[in-house]
């Protein structure tokens, strides 16, 4: 039998890793690919919860991460597009609009 | 609960009073955006309709009585306890009288003056106004507040969207000050609020007893938002600014009802909620009304702008009024209440000539006039009404109030009487040279052949000559609205103990 | 026993997939190693008794959202970027902060209590099927998110028209 | 209603009906309303003569003003031998110069406006001769002050005549200043501010005193002096007289009714009228007389030099009133009001005929440029001279006995400071009788000094002016019938009237003196007299080079009076330029501009510099903000766990 803790640190290594690569690297894509990461490291959590629980209520609260990261990734790919047309470069280094 | 009076009129003629504006507001909304003459008839029909409804309070008022009348209470948020609680006492009738005249003054005056975004100016009119009588109606401190803080930004549009070339900057200016004073007031408001076990009816408020210590921080959180407003000396810097950047109707509310609302808040909620505390700080009240009074009319004597003057002048006149409050004793608080009604005909007049004559030559430079009393004769004399008015000449409204005011402030303090006394002088001074070098000396040729007041004009101004006038020679129709209650606030302020009349031995010989 | 071994070695490539993903240069392939790494999060669901989790899993994380990522990857041209500073010299401190976020979480599970289990257990759900359950729940007690959710999906849909599409020229 | 309440609304009547309908309905029949109102009023005055003649003092409130609290006041009138007097002085004078101005005013634009203001002021002066308590006296007293200032400014192109209103208004408000803190005064020491509690009640508090800003005083000294502030401010006595002379710039008719005849003379009724109070303080009289004395002399020695036609006449006004003021002073309050009384009706005719004269030259005003009038205007010079003779004090006309009556009160007076007076104003009898007789010779005598073309049209005015010279003469002449010395009276036949008839009101102090002494001032005042105008013949008719040498040699005493002992030049110096400068360069420059914008604009900057600093760590990078965040979830659930 595997305990619960092993998937929750598990997921808890990959969401860190993923944050790690959120907040390192400075291609924008592979940043999006970071957030779906950790993402993916929630969902893990979320269906080992449910198993150990014996509640549906945690795949439910995936099935709904999941829609919404498919939304999310729908509009940030299109956002990145439309950034690499007006800037030519997809380096968030670049991106600085918000500079005060 | 405090014992009221039921309102007797059959129909809730105060939410009627508040909505009806905004109903006109939400029409003119509707209305097709080229068609600017139908938003004009529009909200002259419902400034019209409101002054005629709010007629109805001044025949139906009960003078007998310092209970508040034409009482509307409904729930509203039950889990803060806010009511939606609307009433009116002898203090508060007038100023809503005042509103609902003064509205229907401004859409006329505003009748041609207004070129750009003419809906959306009279949509602001009118929520303006709905705003205000709501402030004078509120029984319920958070109602109040929320009307409070309404006013401020159909103001803050008035000023900043058609004022003059400074207009952003007096705009942000008045609302920032103001803000700044009604945030505090808000927090004394939640102390009170916890304090008297969670209740926001005023009146349930002004039954309890508060611990001095209480009462002075209450009393300088309140000071902040109502000596804003007033304005006193010295947080009356957004006052010329403001007037002079504003457009006329802009100016005329703000001096006609705005300002009063300070004095007002004094009246309604620092006194009687803080008896003591207003006691306390009676003397400096009294020093910082005089300073404005002296230090306003001094200001005004190298002004060179019209509006900046009348707006200067304005500083010296509500230092009167709230040397008038807080004297503390019948005369004083009456006269200061007069005088908060006079000062809104007067000065609301004084801005509406102005901004009829503004029409006409686009300058505001009183170097730029001179010698208009030949060109326009019926202009010069309704000033000159005014301006008498404004100088407190016996037989105008400005007279009485003044007087009362002297009189209640000599008995109250010497010293203030005798400086506030002064400061007739210098007002003669001041608005008879403005008088002068506008009207009278060689006619400068900026303002020949300029045209005499229309008959638009004409009626704008003639209902203020005629309050003018019956205030001064009839007061009584106007000072027996507030006996009962101003004796019921003194009561209140002074400890339940003996009215500060006069207190000397041949009052009583004499009786 | 065994179901520790197939744990490791999931878990092992999962750890390792990840790492990959956020270090390759080239974000193809990082997609490419991402693609394998959904993979293996879809078996480890498998393994959880989450047979419909993982199917769409496979489906819309490797089959749409992954392909997006390749289409929007390759509609770029990224070619310049790729010999430019791929990390951001800043990464000991976001490495630290990470770290010392792990270990503060991982020391959490240690106070980890089992509640009250619910009435899903394995059997139950095998008896009934996954698809099902999850379906039965999904439309009758979470029928208004679910309609929610397909409003948003909806509007990410009209979103990334409305911000892919070129400006028309006028 | 009293009918007589009729006696001031009338003329307000007038007024409403010109202002409203005078511009473009009325126009040149204007004056009929004015007229016709004024000559009801002049009706119903003399019938309440007639009623108080039989023993009647009418008193009644109209309705009530102002309530509020202990404090009530009433439109009321009180109608006794003192309001009786001023009436008929009002009434006569008011109508007289109406009727004159018909003549006077003829052709001018404002035709209308004149009239309508001269209406308001004849209601403005008869509400405040006929008030029954302080407030409505204060209501007149504005409303005289506020007529003036329209009539002064009455030609409003001219600069110096806007002025000239100007400052009347503004140093009136000096002197109301003082009469308001006497109302207060009274009202917080009586309760009330009706005449009739008032001085019944004031013997009782004789001594009392009264703390008035942190110093006890004499409460009725306190209370007089107040109400004397205004009446010297009113009345143009020193320091506040400054405003009389300008005030010659309005219309000639203005200057006989307002600023001769009338409103200047308020000042007097209100200090006879408050007697009861002012006799209470010995104090409050010696200053009265005082001001009084110096007032005249001063006056006076400025009349001497002064070439403008009107301005002496003004001079000579503000001397006779500092005259009434002096036999107040002494206690002598009937022979004030006689002299005010008497006063009327030359100094109106003084100014009708200058007025005349006026109309002849064109509106030429300076003496030096006219001279032998009289072939061209008869009625003018016969006029003129008479009310000189009357103001010079000569036996039998209206002037001498009042002026001989106050004369005598002074000396045989109970004042301390009565034989002071006297002396003073014996001298000043002289210099009067001196600066009119240079008038007159100046004027009428001598070879005509202006251009051709002004006498080319110099000629006699018409009936409407002339006839209300005539009858005014009358009045200089025989005014003063009604009060003729026990001393002359006794032997002739007649009394007192006038003392006999105020004594209800004013009392009737006994002069110590004995007939012999009576005689002597009075041949001294008549010598005085005498001499004034030989003294004037000499210089102006024999001598005519005379004034022109003494002029050279006494030249700084010359330019002083010239210019009026430089008090207008004080007053700007100490006040209005301090006034302006402290406005434009302190209040505006510094305490708005530096001190309180400085706090309100301060805060903003403050909070801008703050934020300019936070804004460098604003970089817009995502990334930076994400480890902030991160940093922020660390931190977070490090607390938990540590809890």
């Amino acid at each position: 039998m595997v305990p619960l803790h092993w998937y929750l640190t598990l997921s808890a290594a990959v969401f860190m890793i993923g944050m790690f690569g959120f907040l390192t690297r400075r291609n924008i894509i592979i940043m999006f690919m970071s957030v779906e990461l950790m993402l993916n490291a929630v969902n893990i959590s979320l269906v080992s919860f449910s198993h150990y629980l014996q509640d549906m209520r945690g795949h439910i609260l995936v099935f709904f991460v999941i829609t919404v990261a498919a939304a999310e990734a729908a509009i940030g790919l299109a956002i990145i597009i439309s950034l690499f047309r007006n800037k030519q470069t997809a380096h968030v280094d670049e991106m600085n609009e918000m500079k005060g | 609960m405090v014992q009221t009076m039921n309102n007797t009129m059959g129909f809730p003629i105060l939410s009627m009073l508040i909505f009806l504006p905004l109903v006109g507001a939400a029409v003119i909304l509707l209305l097709n955006r080229a068609n600017e003459k139908a938003s004009k008839m529009v909200s002259l029909l419902v400034s019209i309709a409101t002054f005629l409804l709010s007629l109805l309070l001044f025949t139906n008022f009960d003078k007998s009585t310092h209970l508040m009348q034409f009482v509307e209470q409904h729930e509203w948020i039950p889990s803060l306890n806010m009511t939606y609680y609307l009433g009116l006492d002898g203090i508060s009738v007038l100023f809503v009288l005042l509103s609902t005249l003064v509205t229907i003054l401004c859409v006329l005056i505003s009748w041609e003056s207004i070129k750009t975004k003419t809906k959306e100016f009279f949509i602001s009119l009118l929520v303006m106004e709905g705003a205000m009588i709501g402030v004078f109606c509120s029984l319920d401190f958070m109602l109040f507040y929320i009307f409070w803080e309404a006013m401020l930004i159909p103001m803050y549009l008035l000023i900043g969207v058609w004022g003059g070339p400074n207009r952003v900057y007096a705009a942000v200016k008045f609302f920032l000050y103001t803000l700044v004073g009604s945030v505090l007031m808000l927090v004394g408001i939640i102390v009170l609020y916890f304090y008297a076990g969670r209740t926001f009816d005023i009146l349930e408020l002004m039954t309890k007893a508060y611990p001095f210590k209480m009462q002075l921080v209450l009393f300088w959180a309140f000071f902040a938002a109502f000596a804003v407003k007033v304005p006193m000396f010295p947080v009356h810097t957004w006052l010329p600014d403001a007037h002079t950047e504003a457009p006329t109707a802009g100016s005329v509310i703000l001096a006609a009802v705005l300002i009063k609302m300070g004095a007002y808040g004094f009246l309604r909620f620092s006194m009687p909620l803080l008896p003591d505390a207003s006691r306390a700080m009676t003397p400096i009240m009294l020093t910082l009304s005089v300073i404005a009074i002296i230090y306003g009319g001094i200001i005004c004597l190298a002004q060179t702008d019209l509006k900046r003057l009348i707006a200067y002048s304005s500083v010296s006149h509500m230092g009167f009024v709230t040397l008038g409050i807080f004297a503390l004793n019948t005369q004083g608080v009456e006269g200061g209440i007069l005088q908060m009604l006079n000062h809104g005909i007067v000065t609301g007049a004084l801005f509406l000539s102005v901004g009829i004559i503004y029409d006409r030559t686009h300058t505001r430079v009183i170097a730029d006039y001179g010698g208009v009393a030949s060109v326009m004769p019926i202009y010069a004399s309704l000033f000159i009404v005014f301006t008498l008015a404004s100088i407190g000449l016996p037989a105008t409204n400005g007279f009485i109030g003044e007087f009362l005011i002297l009189l209640g402030g000599f008995t109250a303090n010497q010293w203030a009487g005798v400086l506030a006394a002064s400061g007739i002088i210098i007002g003669a001074g001041y608005m008879l040279w403005l008088y002068q070098r506008v009207f009278f000396m060689e006619t400068n040729p900026k303002v020949a052949g300029l045209q005499d007041v229309t008959m638009r004009e004409l009626i704008t101004l003639l209902p203020m000559v005629i309050l003018i006038f019956w205030i001064g020679i009839y007061p009584n129709t106007f000072l027996s609205f507030m006996h009962p209650s101003v004796l019921h606030l003194l009561e209140r302020v002074n400890g339940g103990g003996a009215p500060a009349v006069a207190a000397n031995v041949m009052t009583q010989i004499l009786k | 026993m065994l179901q520790q071994l197939f744990f490791g070695y999931y878990a092992f490539m999962i750890i390792i997939l990840s790492l990959l993903v956020v270090t390759r240069g080239n974000p193809v392939h990082s997609v490419m190693w991402m693609l394998l790494l959904f993979f293996h999060i879809a078996g480890l669901y498998l393994f959880l008794n989450a047979e419909f989790i993982a199917a769409i899993q496979v489906i819309v994380y490797a089959g749409a959202i992954l392909v997006l990522f390749l289409f929007v990857v390759l509609l770029l041209n990224l070619r310049e970027e790729l010999s430019l500073r791929q990390i951001a010299g800043s990464w000991p401190a976001a490495f630290f902060i990470v770290a010392a976020l792990f270990i503060t979480v991982t020391a959490a599970l240690g106070a980890y209590v089992q509640g009250p289990v619910g009435s899903y257990s394995i059997e139950a759900v095998r008896s009934e099927t996954h698809t099902k359950a999850l379906g039965r729940l999904l439309y009758t007690e979470y029928l208004f998110p679910f309609e929610i959710a397909s409003l948003i999906l909806l509007v990410a849909v009209v979103g990334a028209v409305v911000l892919a599409k070129r400006k028309l020229r006028s | 209603m009293n009918s007589y309440a009729l006696i001031p609304f009338l003329p307000l009547a007038a007024f409403v009906i010109n202002i409203l309908f005078g511009r473009k309905y009325l126009k040149e029949n204007a004056h009929w309303v004015s007229i016709l109102a004024v000559a009801g009023s002049w009706v119903l005055a003399v019938m309440a003569l007639i009623d108080v003649l039989g023993g009647n003092t009418i008193n009644f409130d109209l309705y009530t003003w102002m309530l509020s609290g202990g404090f009530k006041v009433s439109v009321g009138f009180l109608i006794d031998q003192l309001t009786v007097v001023m009436l008929i002085v009002v009434t006569t004078c008011s109508t007289l110069i109406h009727i004159y101005s018909v003549g006077y005013m003829h052709g001018d634009s404002g035709y209308y406006r004149f009239f309508a203001y001269l209406s308001l002021f004849t209601f403005s002066m008869l509400m405040l001769v006929m008030a029954n308590n302080f407030l409505q006296l204060y209501f007149g007293w504005e409303g005289v002050g506020l007529c003036s200032y329209f009539l002064i400014g009455y030609y409003f192109n001219k600069k110096s005549a806007s002025d000239a209103g100007k400052k009347a208004f503004i140093v009136n408000r000096f002197g109301d200043f003082g009469f308001g803190l006497g109302i207060f005064v009274v009202f917080l020491t009586f309760g009330t501010v009706y005449y009739e509690p008032v001085f019944s009640q004031a013997g009782g508090l004789a001594e009392a005193t009264f703390n008035f800003l942190g110093y006890d005083v004499h409460l009725m000294t306190l209370i007089a002096l107040l109400l004397f502030c205004g009446s010297v401010g009113k009345s143009a006595q020193i320091p506040l007289h400054v405003w009389l002379p300008d005030a010659m710039e309005g219309p000639t008719p203005v200057s006989a009714l307002i600023h001769a005849a009338t409103m200047v003379t308020a000042g007097v009724f209100l200090v006879a009228r408050c007697s009861p109070i002012f006799s209470l303080s010995e104090t409050a009289l010696m200053v009265v007389a005082l001001t009084g004395a110096i007032t005249s002399l001063f006056a006076a020695t400025i009349g001497l030099v002064q070439n403008d036609l009107k301005r002496i006449i003004a001079y000579s006004t503000v001397s006779q009133l500092g005259y009434m003021f002096l036999a107040c002073g002494v206690g002598a309050y009937t022979a004030g009001i006689f002299h005010l009384y008497t006063h009327a009706f030359f100094k109106a005719l003084l100014f009708l005929c200058a007025g005349s004269v006026m109309h002849a030259m064109g509106g030429e005003l300076d003496i030096q440029k006219m001279g032998n009038l009289k072939k061209y205007m008869p009625v003018t010079y016969m006029t003129m001279l008479i009310a000189s003779f009357s103001i010079s004090g000569i036996p039998g006309l209206a002037g001498f006995f009042s002026k001989d009556e106050i004369l005598w009160m002074a000396y045989a007076g109970e004042s301390p400071v009565g034989k002071f007076v006297w002396a003073i104003g014996t001298l000043v009898a002289f210099l009067t009788a001196f600066y009119s007789f240079r008038l007159i010779f100046l004027t009428f005598h001598g070879k005509f000094r202006g251009t051709h073309d002004q006498e080319h049209h110099l000629h006699e005015s018409p009936k409407s002016m002339t006839i209300p010279l005539m009858l005014l003469c009358v009045g200089a002449v025989a005014a003063g019938w009604v009060g003729i010395p026990a001393l002359i009276g006794e032997k002739i036949g007649v009394h007192n009237y006038i003392a006999e008839f105020m004594k209800p009101v004013l009392g009737h102090p006994e002069g110590h003196g004995t007939h012999g002494e009576e005689m002597v001032v009075m041949l001294i005042s008549i010598t005085v007299g005498l001499a004034g105008i030989g003294l004037a013949y000499f210089m102006y008719i024999l001598r005519p080079e005379l004034p022109a040498r003494l002029t050279q040699q006494l030249s700084a005493v010359h330019r002083i009076l010239f210019n009026k002992y430089y008090v207008d030049e004080l007053y700007s110096f100490i006040i209005v330029r301090p006034a302006i400068w402290t406005a434009k360069n302190v209040l505006i420059g510094i305490t708005d501009a530096r001190i309180i914008e400085a706090v309100v604009n301060g805060v903003p900057s403050a909070i801008a510099a703050l934020s300019s600093g936070l804004r460098k760590i604003q970089t817009g990078l995502m990334q930076h903000y994400a480890t902030i965040m991160a940093t922020g979830i660390l931190i977070i659930v490090a607390i938990m766990l540590l809890r």
